[in-house]
């Protein structure tokens, strides 16, 4: 592990890596995105139930397991960097985050807007949607936790430490908010049964999957990038970025 | 000069301490007990008196108000110790740190979490519940404010280098009450259904255990973190 | 193609409203992120190009004195 | 004894100090100098272990302290800028609960002590009535309460007068001759002679 991350503790290093990386992921996020969203948006059949509501699960989907992967990947993060005092580790904590919050921001929003016809309410307190709020909550901590530190380095630990307690604590969060929904509402309204789910509509989800994937990967690398550049604004290397244009 | 390594001196002078200045500066343990109170006679002013909703409210009420009048002390818990140098001198100490910080929140519980223990059969009263649901508000309230001190004292380590620390540290704690909050008002609500709430009572207690075992290592490199 | 027309694209079965907003808010939320990232690229460049160009008038400046 | 190794330090994008060496030697004092602003404070909290460095290492008795930090703890009394007495608590209390939580003997003729270093009196009202050179004694106390070879000290002569001064520098003389090492800052210079007195001078970097 220490031996192959080695070389990308150096950050000029870890910037190429993200420069030689990116072309891929925007691709994949350019074709996927277009891709799906056409699909899903025209091609796929309507839902004999929810008619053409259920579109939405095109974004919805994507965006509430981005929201957990993406939480998940910044925590591994923060334990690499904790662990292997590796600053550059810190860094791509404090890329993720953002990008998370945006995703758990859509996962919320596409729910209540899919609520609305199917529920009758904008906002059901339904576990799973109750639990994406409050992870957009654990997102949302550690971005002004990060914010409010002067030293950056300082904040760059302090976020770490927190995204850690937050992914041990999200287990322990959603179950009990599952608990509790069962508990109040009797039986919890499904939306999707997702093992039902028709291979006509299956094949465009996991494209729309792949394209949030891509995103997610995209913006995290140019966030990280700037992230380096910030930190080493006055190192030669980031001087001989102006020459080359 | 005589060197005596002893784990038990080290925590039983830092929580001794923090007593000490507690019983000291009264106000420290009279003001969350006292705004306790006043958020508990909020409620019925503000949904109406009628025994019945009361009752049945009653959980949620203790609860909520129990999660605000601990985070009232939690900003204090480390502040002081930051402020005057104190915690240089914990960290720069032979002992290991989250031995210290143990203390520190036991300490804040003693404080903070055991007058709202002892004090619930007078909100009891107040709300208008039975003595079966006493009985599980007082079990709950036993095993979920060291729960709710040790979460805090996460946040409290994190921000206590922070100019403005108190709003963003209730910013960051309260959502990592929710498990605590929703376990041990379902507790209560068994009871008043007469039915058992053991179960409950066991998540509450495991997640009492492991927050004992991790919170501390978490509390110490949040207090590093703040101290460079 | 699932609908027969244009307008019944957009009608989406009588969900359009839904539909459309979820997309349109996760579009615009997406949109977002990447312009202020590239956004941010741009201002952190700025601001070495400005650190490299005050170094070279201090640079000149002391040259200058020389003479 | 303390070796520092091409410490870096950054604060906020500037470069205060960059590939720093020095070595300490038992029975040496060194007096850290430079302008406010140079990093004095910070490079003692890196020597201290609060802080790590951007680059380099600070190394005891020949092993980082990063990794056996507990046993370089034992070794080191640090007393910074905030001194770690709490204003609520007495004289005496403080200076046991600190005893305590360094895992000292309690049992110790505190009042004589106090009463040497002009606290007498005073031993047993909060520390907030005292003026701030009596805070300061309170804290320096310490000085004759550890078994500690290395001694970090951040501006230990702040808000003491002459007497105060020259009782401190006794002291240090003391201490250097029983082997120990003292790394301390000071705007004033140092009145008493010392055989081994270095001084490192950082200087303001933009």
């Amino acid at each position: 592990m220490w031996k192959w991350l080695h070389p990308y503790a150096k950050a000029d290093r870890a910037y190429q890596l993200c420069n030689t990386l990116l072309p891929y992921f925007a691709v994949i996020t350019v074709v996927c995105m277009l891709v799906g969203w056409v699909w899903g948006l025209a091609y796929a059949p309507a839902d004999y139930q929810q008619k053409d509501s259920y579109r939405i699960i095109f974004i919805h989907v994507p965006s509430a397991i981005l929201s957990m992967g993406a939480y998940s990947s910044m925590a591994i993060a923060a334990v690499i960097a904790l662990v292997w005092q590796l600053r550059n580790a810190e860094l791509a904590v404090i890329a993720i985050a953002p990008v998370g919050a945006c995703v758990t921001a859509i996962a919320l929003i596409t729910g209540a807007a899919w609520g609305k016809p199917m529920w009758g309410a904008w906002w059901v307190w339904d576990a799973r949607l109750t639990s994406e709020l409050i992870l957009l909550f654990l997102y949302l901590g550690v971005l002004s936790l990060y914010h409010a530190f002067e030293d950056k380095k300082a904040a760059g630990r302090a976020a770490s430490i927190l995204a850690i307690v937050g992914v041990i604590n999200l287990p322990i969060i959603h179950f009990s908010v599952e608990w509790w929904n069962t508990l109040h509402q009797g039986a919890t309204i499904t939306k999707f049964d997702t093992k039902a789910i028709d291979s006509s509509m299956f094949w465009p989800l996991m494209v729309n999957i792949v394209a949030f994937a891509g995103f997610v990967g995209t913006v995290t690398l140019m966030r990280l990038k700037n992230e380096i550049l910030q930190r080493e604004k006055h190192r030669p290397w980031v001087r001989q970025l102006l020459n080359r244009g | 000069m005589l060197r005596q390594h002893s784990y038990w001196q080290l925590f039983s002078a830092v929580c001794k301490k923090d007593v000490q200045l507690a019983f000291r500066q009264r106000a420290e343990i009279v003001n969350p007990i006292l705004f306790f109170l006043i958020v508990i006679t909020l409620f019925p002013l503000a949904i109406g008196p009628e025994p019945g909703l009361l009752a049945r409210m009653a959980p949620g009420i203790i609860w909520v108000a129990a999660l605000l009048s601990t985070m009232l002390g939690l900003d204090k818990l480390f502040r002081d110790d930051f402020n005057d140098g104190s915690l240089e001198q914990l960290i720069a100490s032979s002992y290991p740190l989250p031995l210290t910080v143990l203390g520190k929140v036991v300490a804040h519980w003693l404080i903070t979490g055991l007058p709202l223990v002892l004090m619930t059969p007078l909100f009891a009263l107040l709300l208008n519940l039975d003595s079966q649901a006493l009985v599980a508000t007082v079990l709950t309230l036993l095993l979920g404010t060291p729960l709710l001190s040790f979460i805090g004292a996460i946040g409290a380590g994190l921000t206590v280098g922070l100019q403005k620390g108190g709003i963003l540290m209730s910013l960051l704690v309260l959502p990592l009450y929710i498990p605590v909050l929703i376990f041990a008002t379902s507790a209560i609500d068994t009871s008043t259904m007469s039915l058992d709430y053991s179960g409950q009572l066991a998540i509450l207690g495991a997640m009492l255990v492991i927050a004992i075992i991790s919170a501390p290592i978490a509390i110490s490199s949040a207090l590093k973190v703040s101290v460079s | 193609m699932q609908f027969d027309s244009f307008s019944d694209f957009i009608a989406m079965g009588g969900y359009g409203f839904y539909v459309w907003l979820s997309f349109g808010t996760c579009a615009l939320i997406l949109l977002g992120i990447l312009v202020s990232s590239l956004n941010d690229t741009k201002r952190i460049m700025a601001s070495v190009q400005q650190q490299a160009d005050r170094e070279a008038r201090i640079q000149q400046a002391k040259q200058e004195q020389q003479l | 004894m303390l070796h520092i190794k091409s410490v870096t330090c950054i604060k906020q994008d500037r470069c205060l100090f960059a590939d720093l060496n020095f070595r300490l030697k038992s029975g040496q004092i060194m007096q850290l100098a430079g302008p406010n602003g140079a990093g004095k404070t910070s490079l003692l909290r890196i020597i201290a272990g609060f802080s790590a460095p951007d680059e380099g290492q600070v190394m005891w008795q020949g092993e980082s302290i990063a990794k056996n930090y507990d046993e370089f703890a034992r070794e080191l009394l640090f007393i910074g800028h905030k001194t770690g007495v709490n204003n609520q608590l007495s004289a005496i209390e403080n200076l046991r609960f600190w005893l305590q939580i360094q895992g000292y003997d309690t049992d110790q003729e505190l009042y004589s002590l106090l009463a040497k270093i002009g606290l007498v009196g005073l031993e047993d009202v909060p520390v907030r009535t005292l003026s701030a050179g009596q805070q300061r004694r309170v804290a320096l106390i310490r000085l004759w309460l550890n078994d500690a070879k290395l001694w970090v000290l951040d501006e230990p002569f702040t808000a003491l007068d002459k007497a105060g001064v020259a009782f401190l520098q006794q002291r240090f003389l003391t201490h250097l001759e029983q082997g120990g090492a003292i790394l301390l800052t000071t705007h004033q210079d140092l009145t008493t002679h010392f055989a081994h007195l270095q001084t490192v001078t950082l200087e303001y970097r933009h």
